[in-house]
């Protein structure tokens, strides 16, 4: 299951709620705003995405971590809006009957998510906002599963 | 058809979404770039260098050659940031 | 940090107490006892271990995670007791400001749980008990991590 | 001398823990099987295939040649199950 919202999601509950038969592997990520790096003040960020794209592209990624693993149940949220430092903004949970499986899904799903997922990021600055521009080195941790494939 | 701006693209040409009619004469996604930037300065600013500039036809990506139909929905975005976290 | 309890634990309080100053990546993982594969009804299990030296071994570990990877924090909790499929028995959840150190520390800790992890497990059937002994092949997860190092 | 058993060996032997004196010429790990084998067939039966039979001192892992003092914490136990999820 995919979901794209701009509320906080809790990590324990969504983890409880992971359905099969079989489960005895539960992999989860979070990726968080970070903080400052050496003192430095860092302000807010706001995500932007393409309603109705990001979901389809999130659904896209879903189904094919399912097809590459047996995973009895996954889910990936993303949010969107205006974040600070220290939020939650992405979550992945893979479950599987195997730790392999829900580990290596997870892995994938975040490379992919950390790369590729539709959203653009305006940065709040002291001297005004920015949008920021991509991350062309990004790219190479998305690649290594497609030779995978 | 439906137009979509996203990020610094919306913020140049001043909104984020606008419908219009296609121009008989405009088949592609390419052609359709370059009847916008006729459209005025801050169109001809957003899409000056395409080398930044990404396309989506109906939710898809596409490229420059890509054909478009009346009805169709074509977005303009920069390429995605990566690394939010 | 290092639990070794019969008591259940909270996976969404455990990763949110995680604390750092720039944690950008939490990685967790859960396993569970797992529930009958084809519809065969299993029982409860108990897992016994030497108090002290479970502790002492689990201690060791966390602390080569730390030393490999720039981890914020790290935590690890492994159940002892009787408990029935569906259970939680061991968490896993690594803090970095980096994706690649937490997901590569916590599949690293739980390569290193499922196999070598001081804990005996007398499985419940129907007649009667019985102490399973070790499985020989799972030795070989964990000895990648030995290569790498 | 306090010495553990767990799993198989605890149910074999009958008893989780017990404290001993250590006799004056049972010096090594393997001497001390030895001798808690002429304690009685639970113990026999528990230590007579040492190939699925671990032991540690004060904690730590220990082969049949490590030398033992009156004081230390011995254990014996099978190789740890794994797979547990």
């Amino acid at each position: 299951m995919i979901r794209v919202q701009s509320e906080d999601f809790d990590v324990g509950a969504e983890m409880a709620a992971m359905s099969g038969n079989n489960i005895g592997a539960l992999a989860s990520f979070v990726g968080l705003v970070r903080g400052g790096e050496g003192g430095g003040a860092i302000g807010a960020m706001t995500l932007e995405h393409y309603p109705g794209m990001t979901e389809k592209k999130l659904a896209e990624i879903e189904a094919e971590a399912r097809s590459r693993w047996p995973l009895e149940d996954c889910l990936v949220i993303h949010r969107y809006g205006r974040l600070e430092p220290g939020e939650r903004i992405v979550l992945v949970v893979t479950a599987s009957s195997h730790r392999q499986a829900a580990l290596e899904a997870c892995a994938f799903l975040i490379d992919w998510l950390k790369t590729s997922a539709p959203f653009w990021k305006y940065e709040e600055r002291e001297a005004g906002g920015e949008w920021v521009a991509a991350r062309a080195e990004d790219g190479r941790a998305a690649k290594k599963w497609a030779a995978k494939k | 058809m439906k137009l979509l701006y996203f990020s610094w693209l919306k913020q140049k040409i001043g909104t984020g979404e606008e419908d219009i009619t296609l121009p008989g004469d405009v088949a592609t996604v390419g052609a359709l770039v370059d009847w916008l930037k006729g459209r005025g300065p801050g169109y001809a600013e957003a899409l000056a260098d395409l080398s930044v500039v990404r396309f989506a036809v109906n939710q898809d990506f596409a490229g420059l050659d890509h054909g478009l139909a009346d009805g169709d929905e074509v977005a303009f975005f920069p390429p995605v940031t990566g690394g939010l976290w």
